[in-house]
């Protein structure tokens, strides 16, 4: 009783949440054209960024500081998982190996996957996708190598640096972009130096969108792998 | 120097934190001291900043990218973000240290990373100036700080932790669709030109997109009964975590409630969310007081009591007259003192006595003499005795208070006040004036920290003048719209 | 920045905290007493000034003006604190053992003469609340549930006048006296302070200053409080702090009065305030005094009796007139002298004998007969003997209260004084006379400064009582008129005379004409107290027929009915409602279900969505 | 100031010799009317003379100490001093320098002095004496105040003067209404301040021997019946001044005396004695409620 | 009645849901999916915000001119939003782990030691 009590009571209070959420995106009208800076960004982008997906270019190069953030997000996400499933010892429990299947299947498409990943990150500035497309894509190859074999695990203590290391990277790009156009985070590459402005549309443009991208990528696919590799792997009582 | 150089606040600790990774590859050992390193270099860059700040009396406006507002991100460090960003990184340096003495559970140099990017995650929600941004920034924040409620690894770390995640989790998730409704409306995400286009929003819009922008933030600002996470969360962080959450990030919190909702003053249904937040505020505080007083958990009392006082100051906040926003600034900075002092003391006794109960606490004025002296100049500070520095912010919100129209709830929070003296001055007499025990030896860089907070504390309390000017500038950024808009250096797109 | 008055207000605190960092016996103690005698002097040093113009201090703190104001009132007032206060860090030097001590008493001191010079509500409200809290920490140390009563008690007057400030402020935009009253003196004519708006500033501030006056239903704290504390300390407690309840009364006529009289006017002839204000201090000598009669403890006795005493300062002040006023400012003093002299007395029997309750106490006199002498000249001033200060106060309290057609209130003094006269002679009775038990038999004198701090105080006894004039006069001088004529010896109002002087005369012709025929009697011999008219009993120490213990129960008997109601148990019973109250709100709320939490969002935002959609 | 009136110091002499003569005359009348109504033949009217003749006649007298000796000097010297400040017929000795409320509390001071005599005497009757004594003060105060009140009210001044002054103008206090009720009550409390039946209470003969005098012998003794004398007849002036218009001259004041402690001495001998606590609630209800009643009417 | 688009309307009903799922489920699991189905609704919402009809994606290449790209902004919050969600989920996931290692269930109703 309780439970139909307690059932019906929320779907009373959700509609009527509901309801006042919708009357005010009724004033947001669907599907017209109300972009301000939006408007900007797409007049502009080719110009200022040298990058033909707008998103990416807002992303990187115009909201730069959120990507920043958001890398940083996932890089807590990494080491909050970290830390909170540390133990002294750990190692894979899993008992059965993949199937035949799976384990060729993984063998060959291991490189592959990776290849992928790296193709879309570099190439955010001009197709859908990015680095944190790309770092995913890495970082199922790796999940394939978890599922298909039982002993298999990524080397940690490399991934750690490497994602610190990279991570790094990131900032200090933007801080060299301090340095030379004096703004944190400034598209020195081509801004500054201009490198590419001839060959918009092509993959050697973009301004530092490709580098920063590529930086994501790595780092999101190691996070995202030493994520998988904390979750799977259990304790070890000695 | 340049201004751009103020992005050194963020980049900082970020790049610190990348680097911790690599520093424990090199040793394990220099991780605790790196984090002390570290932030003893941001407390630099803040002195510098906030330096910078107050003797040209602007605002350093930090461009990321080099893009002009609203096109890029801007990071406004006006004289509220100065100071507390000055705050935030003393507060953490000194709990860095304590961090050493306290935190005995591994993995340290996650503990590292995630104690930086706290900092950061606060400094930045305090600095931004875009409101997507500050989405970004208040996550990195509420992510740390779940991190790091259950690093302790105990069951009951976890279950605070999940407590503050799945409230958390709703509280942001509303936020973003107020995020949504007010982009959809305005087109843009940049303060000051939201601040620019909210009279002219759909009022219906704008009424929603506000309500939902101060419920997402309410839940980090801990207004009953949004802040059913809190005092979990408090008792079951790592002591210097605690101090953290009540010194800066609930206050963190508190600020970007307060800026949102002053920079949209042009809403029509402005003044009825005044109303509510007062009366959510007023409730925080008669609430919290009652469920502290007879708390066996000194920690968690003192959480209550944080708790209360972060609604004290939401309701100076909430005033919506320049005296409240002056109170409230002077009181989250008195506050902030007092409960790192607190928790600082608590934390330690805890470590020393291993375990944090009303009966650890007797006769700890002959075991830790300086720990108890330092409890009890804390404990009378927030109850509110003169001469102590929050006696000075009290006065001034209850005068903003009346002023404002609010004898009531200035009446509530008054009487919640006498039960808070109840119970901080039950503990003083513990400490002092019942059971006994062996002197133990105290740490003296701990002492030196505790001392130091008593100085400012008494400082404050016999000659506010400095500090309440302060208060007063920081007061003034928030509540002075026209003048925070005029210095953001907008581009005029579209507009 | 370094005026007189800073030095005035700040030396005691300035001393208090150095003798609580160098606490070592004697450096702490001269320090302690140099403190408390600076003030003194500075005092003495201004009296010229103060009667022609005052002398101001004007200081900005944390964006307040903090005003100070030696005038020709404050003076008054804060020359009575010193006088209790140089007495009270003599009578220290004996009973204290700590710097802690001497640091809160001190404290108090500087917050008392604060609260006295104020000028403005924020340095009055610090300088209260710094009173409070040094006060309330001189009990912590003895007593944790007395000390929490007074100080919830005081901290929820103190919140009450906060309030009332507040409002204050809202209304008139100011926080120093002289706009503030200027202001609502303005308000007659503008009205924008309601009626309702008046009675609750009143209901205020009355609350703030009743707690500290100990005004009934308010006084519950001060028993347990007065009796908690280092004895030497309650001297200034009671005989000094106190006072700053009845200045703010006093404060509230010269802030408010104008404007309160506007409103709610005039009942059968009374200002209606006031007659609330008289009426309170009436019930409270009536009922202070009885609780007093019945004490079984030296110190629960001299507290309620300090109660009542306070009550009547209230009294004269509810009356209204300005012989109401001279009157209630003669007993601030008389008062102050001759509780603190009390409370001395009471800190050197209780250090002496180690003992407090009466039923343990007995035949002192022979082994402290200086305190006894002094002792005996409190009894004689409190229960208004002529020619004492007590009777000169009473008298003037009288003379006001039938004058102004109050004949209830005055009849509540006549059984208040009763009341006083039945529970000193007790006092006298239990501790001074009758068999003493044996293991009092090495009692020695008090120690040297406890009775110095004695004599101090018992001189204005003798003096202000002879010659009331003296205050009096100043009393005409502060307020600018005569309200009590006649000269040094002689007070004289309108309907009656008291010539103080006259009486003193008449008083020892007639003891010289009963000690002639006492002295031309027959020779005597001395025998001792237990040779006595047993019915053949002899007195032993076991058959020791002395009624020290429950000496008043007939009244209680009397008074059975009565005596069933208390309001201390009424407060402690809200305590524990509220108490039990926190217990179950944190456990309902607060219930550990994080579903439960997510509610909480949830309905907030269904009162969100209600608000908006309705 | 300097300069001494001699007519004065004549007339303070004369009257403190007759009023303890008067004193004792009265004493010795109380004795005999009780006698005569109890059908005894009683003592002549001078025995009381004799009797503290005979006290002081003692060659030694033992004494508990210091404030034992005092007690009695003390009782003694505040009631000359009250007597001195009544204004007694036409003699109006000091009463221009002091008003009723001093004279009110003067009158109690003795009973001060008695007391610190008594309870110095370490007897426990005498101590029990002291309790009732002070008790049935605090029972009568509260009426007494009322008395007194009223006629302060209705006569506007606290000069005792100055209400024998008005009373011969405008009449005796008793003729008004308001005043009738207030000297009902004082009647009342007139016999406890007597020490008479039914409020004797305080030495409640056959109880606790004689209370507070238990104790005293010789010289002590005599001062207390000295005492008793002067202060009996302070009262009944006390009360004629009050109600009964005052006098002109010795005479007058005389029977009217006299006529007063008739009174009290036929409500004595009619009624027992109350026990301490009903006197006391006896006189919280009607004297005070009466009291109450005349003091409104005087408002 | 209001007048919104059927992607509204999704968008909103899946954070119903997912809201409904907190509010009523007792296990720790599905209230974390129902954070996890709320989040994925705002994120619909945001998208759906930035959609203007007619027009196509913004990259801009042969045939798609600044006037005929969509608002890019929402798309770029998405993605950040969507790692953020990632992010909290992953954390949540490990502490449900702990949980479940310390009180040996998921059911939110016994797991409550710290209270009052």
């Amino acid at each position: 009783m309780v439970s139909v009590l307690k059932r019906s009571l929320a779907i009373i209070t959700l509609l009527i949440i509901g309801y006042w959420i919708a009357q005010a995106f009724a004033g947001v009208p669907f599907g017209q054209d109300k972009m301000l800076v939006g408007q900007y960004y797409l007049n502009n982008v080719k110009a200022q960024t040298g990058a033909v997906n707008a998103v990416t270019a807002v992303v990187v190069n115009y909201r730069g500081f959120d990507t920043l953030g958001e890398v940083t997000v996932l890089f807590i996400a990494s080491t909050g998982v970290g830390a909170l499933l540390w133990k002294r010892k750990k190692e894979r429990t899993a008992r059965t190996e993949g199937s035949i299947v799976l384990t060729t299947g993984t063998r060959y498409l291991f490189p592959f996957v990776l290849i992928f990943g790296a193709y879309i990150f570099i190439h955010g500035h001009l197709t859908p996708g990015g680095g944190f497309p790309g770092g995913a894509t890495i970082a199922t190859g790796f999940l394939l190598l978890y599922m298909a074999f039982i002993v298999y695990e990524i080397p940690h203590k490399g991934f750690e640096v490497a994602e610190g290391l990279v991570g790094m990277g990131y900032v200090i790009v933007g801080l060299i972009g301090l340095m030379i156009g004096g703004y944190f985070l400034f598209d020195w590459i081509w801004q500054t130096w201009q490198l590419g402005t001839n060959n918009i549309g092509r993959l050697l443009s973009g301004g530092f969108i490709p580098v920063i991208y590529t930086i994501i990528g790595l780092k999101v696919g190691t996070e995202l792998s030493g994520i998988i590799d904390n979750m799977i792997k259990e304790e070890v009582r000695e | 120097m340049n201004g751009q150089y103020a992005a050194l606040i963020i980049a900082l600790p970020l790049v610190s934190a990348f680097f911790v990774p690599v520093i424990k590859a090199i040793s394990k050992k220099a991780v605790m001291p790196f984090l002390l390193l570290v932030t003893l270099a941001q407390v630099g860059i803040a002195g510098w900043v906030f330096n910078e700040v107050y003797t040209s009396d602007k605002p350093i406006i930090v461009m990321a990218g080099g893009w002009r507002p609203p096109v890029g991100i801007n990071l406004y460090i006006g004289h509220f973000a100065a100071l507390f960003v000055l705050i935030i990184a003393v507060i953490s340096f000194f709990m860095a240290y304590f961090s050493i003495k306290a935190v005995k559970v591994e993995p340290l140099d996650k503990y590292a990373m995630l104690f930086l990017l706290l900092m950061l995650g606060a400094t930045g929600m305090i600095a931004t100036g875009d409101i997507f941004n500050l989405f970004v920034f208040m996550e990195i924040t509420a992510i740390t700080a779940y991190a790091l409620t259950a690093y302790n690894k105990t069951g009951e770390a976890a279950e605070a932790s999940m407590k503050y995640m799945i409230l958390g989790g709703i509280g942001s998730s509303f936020f973003l669709i107020g995020i949504a409704l007010i982009y959809g409306a305005t087109g843009t995400l940049n303060m000051a030109q939201i601040a620019q286009l909210a009279g002219n929003i759909n009022p219906t819009v704008a009424q929603v997109g506000l309500a939902l922008l101060i419920f997402g933030l309410a839940v980090e600002a801990e207004l009953f009964p949004l802040n059913a996470w809190a005092p979990d969360a408090y008792q079951a962080a790592p002591h210097p975590i605690t101090v953290m959450f009540s010194a800066f990030v609930v206050k963190a919190g508190l600020y970007a409630a307060a800026r949102l909702l002053y920079l949209m003053q042009a809403v029509s249904t402005w003044h009825s969310v005044l109303r509510l937040l007062v009366i959510m505020a007023v409730l925080t505080v008669v609430v919290a007081e009652f469920s502290a007083l007879r708390q066996r958990d000194v920690k968690r009392m003192i959480a209550y009591s944080s708790i209360s006082q972060v609604g004290m100051i939401a309701f100076a906040l909430a005033l919506g007259s320049q005296a409240g926003v002056d109170a409230g600034v002077f009181h989250m900075v008195n506050h902030a003192i007092v409960k790192a002092l607190l928790f600082l003391g608590v934390g330690y006794v805890g470590i020393k006595l291993g375990g944090t109960t009303l009966e650890d606490f007797e006769g700890l004025g002959r075991r830790m003499p300086l720990t108890a002296f330092a409890i009890t100049v804390g404990s009378l500070s927030a109850v509110g005795i003169p001469l102590f520095n929050i006696f000075w912010s009290k006065v001034r919100i209850m005068l903003a208070g009346v002023s404002a129209g609010y004898t009531w709830g200035v009446a509530l929070i008054l009487g919640a006040s006498v039960v808070e003296a109840v119970y901080y001055l039950r503990l003083i007499h513990r400490i002092w004036f019942a059971g006994g025990g062996e002197r133990l030896s105290e740490s003296f860089a701990l002492g030196a920290i505790m001392l130091f907070l008593v100085a400012l504390i008494l400082v404050i309390g016999f000659y506010p003048n400095y500090a309440w000017s302060l208060a007063q500038k920081a007061g003034a950024d928030i509540f002075d719209v026209t003048r925070y808009v005029s210095n953001v250096p907008l581009m005029g797109v579209g507009a | 920045m370094i005026n007189d008055l800073m030095i005035l207000i700040f030396a005691p605190l300035v001393a208090g905290i150095l003798a609580w960092a160098f606490d070592v016996r004697g450096i702490r103690e001269a320090i302690g007493f140099i403190g408390a005698a600076i003030p003194v002097v500075i005092l003495a040093k201004t009296y010229q000034t103060v009667l022609s113009n005052s002398i101001n201090y004007t200081i900005t703190v944390g964006g307040f003006k903090l005003i100070f104001q030696l005038t020709a009132l404050n003076w008054y007032f804060a020359a009575v604190a010193a006088i209790v206060g140089i007495a009270m860090a003599l009578g220290m030097i004996s009973t204290s053992r700590s710097g802690y001590e001497w640091l809160f008493a001190l404290m108090s001191y500087t917050g008392v003469l604060g609260v006295f010079l104020s000028q403005d509500f924020i340095g009055f409200f610090l300088l209260w609340e710094l009173m409070t809290f040094a006060s309330f920490m001189m009990v912590l140390r003895n007593n944790r549930h007395e000390s929490l009563k007074y100080f919830v008690l005081s901290v929820i007057g103190a919140y009450a006048m906060m309030l009332g400030i507040a409002i204050l402020y809202a209304k008139t935009g100011a926080l120093d006296f002289a706009t503030i009253r200027q202001a609502l003196y303005m308000d007659l004519s503008i009205g924008a302070i309601s009626k309702g708006e008046s009675a609750l500033l009143f209901v205020l501030f009355l609350t703030a200053f009743g707690v500290k006056a100990g005004a009934f239903p308010l006084h519950v704290w001060a028993p347990g409080a007065y009796s908690e504390a280092n004895q030497s300390y309650t001297s200034f407690f009671s005989g000094a702090l106190s006072k700053a309840g009845v200045y703010g009364i006093l404060l509230l006529y010269i802030l408010m009065g104008a404007k309160l009289y506007a409103e709610f006017g005039t009942f059968h002839g009374h200002l209606t305030f006031a007659y609330v204000i008289a009426w309170i201090g009436a019930i409270t000598v009536v009922v202070a005094s009885f609780l007093a009669v019945l004490q079984e403890d030296i110190r629960k006795l001299f507290a309620y009796s300090s109660v009542g005493q306070v009550g009547y300062i209230l009294l004269a002040f509810g009356v209204g007139t300005s012989l109401g006023f001279a009157g209630g400012l003669f007993h601030v003093l008389s008062h102050a002298v001759f509780k603190g002299l009390f409370w001395l007395v009471t800190a050197a029997i209780i250090l002496q004998t180690g003992k407090t309750k009466f039923k343990d106490m007995g035949g002192l006199a022979e082994k402290m007969p200086f305190t006894f002498a002094m002792g005996l000249i409190a009894v004689l001033s409190l229960s208004g003997i002529p020619p004492m200060a007590g009777f000169a106060s009473k008298w003037l309290i009288y003379e006001a209260a039938i004058q102004a057609h109050m004949p209830l209130v005055a009849g509540a003094i006549f059984l208040g004084s009763g009341l006083a006269f039945a529970y000193v002679v007790r006092f006298l009775y239990a501790v001074w006379f009758g068999q003493r038990p044996s293991d009092l038999d090495n009692v020695k004198e008090a120690p040297l400064p406890l009775l110095i701090g004695m004599a101090i105080l018992a001189i204005p006894n003798i003096l202000f009582g002879v010659a009331p004039g003296l205050v009096t006069e100043y009393i005409n001088k502060a307020f600018g008129s005569e309200i009590v004529g006649g000269d040094y010896f002689k007070l004289v109002t309108p309907t009656g005379t008291y010539n103080a002087l006259l009486v003193t005369i008449v008083l020892v012709l007639g003891l010289a004409i009963a000690g002639l025929v006492f002295l031309y009697g027959a020779t005597t011999r001395k025998i001792p107290v237990t040779n006595t008219y047993q019915s053949g009993n002899p007195v032993i120490e076991d058959y020791n027929l002395s009624i020290r213990r429950n000496f008043y129960k007939p009244l209680a008997e009397a008074l059975d009915f009565w005596l069933k109601y208390s309001w201390d148990r009424f407060y402690e019973r809200i305590a524990g409602i509220a108490e039990d109250f926190a217990d179950t709100l944190r456990q309902s709320f607060y219930n550990g279900n994080v579903q439960s939490y997510s509610w909480y969002l949830a309905i907030v935002l269904l009162i969100l969505a209600l608000w908006g959609v309705l | 100031m300097i300069g001494i009136d001699w007519k004065i110091v004549l007339e303070v002499i004369g009257m403190l010799i007759y009023a303890t003569f008067m004193g004792f005359i009265f004493m010795g009348i109380e004795r005999k009317a009780m006698a005569r109504i109890q059908r005894r033949v009683g003592p002549p009217l001078y025995q009381p003379i004799l009797d503290t003749l005979k006290l002081l006649g003692k060659k030694e007298s033992v004494s508990h100490g210091l404030i034992y000796d005092f007690g009695p000097v003390f009782a003694l010297g505040a009631t000359i001093t009250a007597l001195l400040f009544i204004p007694i017929a036409n003699f109006q000795l000091f009463s221009s320098n002091a008003d009723l409320i001093v004279v009110a509390y003067l009158l109690e001071v003795p009973m001060l002095g008695i007391m610190l005599g008594a309870m110095s005497s370490g007897n426990p009757y005498s101590a029990v004496g002291v309790q009732r004594g002070l008790l049935t003060m605090v029972a009568m105060q509260l009426p007494y105040g009322l008395a007194l009140i009223a006629i302060v009210q209705h006569w506007g001044s606290f000069k005792l003067s100055e209400i024998v002054a008005l009373q011969s103008v405008h009449g005796w206090s008793i003729t008004v209404p308001a005043l009738l009720l207030a000297f009902i009550v004082f009647d009342i409390v007139f016999q406890a301040m007597l020490g008479l039946e039914p409020f004797d209470i305080i030495t409640a003969p056959a109880e606790i021997s004689m209370g507070p005098m238990l104790e005293y012998g010789g010289k002590h003794a005599a001062l207390l019946f000295t005492q008793h004398a002067v202060q009996l007849f302070a009262e009944t002036a006390f009360f004629a001044v009050l109600f009964l218009g005052g006098a002109s001259n010795l005479i007058e004041l005389l029977i009217k005396q006299i006529a007063v402690l008739f009174i009290a001495i036929f409500v004595a001998s009619i009624y027992p004695r109350f026990t301490i606590d009903q006197a006391a609630k006896f006189f919280w209800k009607w004297p005070t409620i009466i009291g109450i009643i005349a003091v409104l009417l005087t408002v | 009645m209001i007048h919104i688009s059927v992607y509204y309307f999704g968008a909103i009903s899946l954070i119903l849901i997912g809201l409904y799922a907190v509010l009523v489920k007792k296990n720790l699991l599905k209230m974390l999916i129902g954070l996890s189905i709320m989040e994925t609704g705002v994120n619909l919402l945001l998208i759906s915000v930035g959609y203007i009809s007619g027009r196509s994606a913004p990259i801009l290449s042969e045939g798609v001119g600044p006037n005929q790209a969509v608002d890019p902004i929402p798309q770029a919050l998405v993605l950040t939003a969507i790692v953020i969600g990632v992010a909290t989920t992953a954390m949540a996931l490990s502490v449900a782990i702990i949980l479940y290692e310390k009180y040996g269930t998921l059911n939110v109703e016994e797991i409550r030691r710290l209270r009052g």
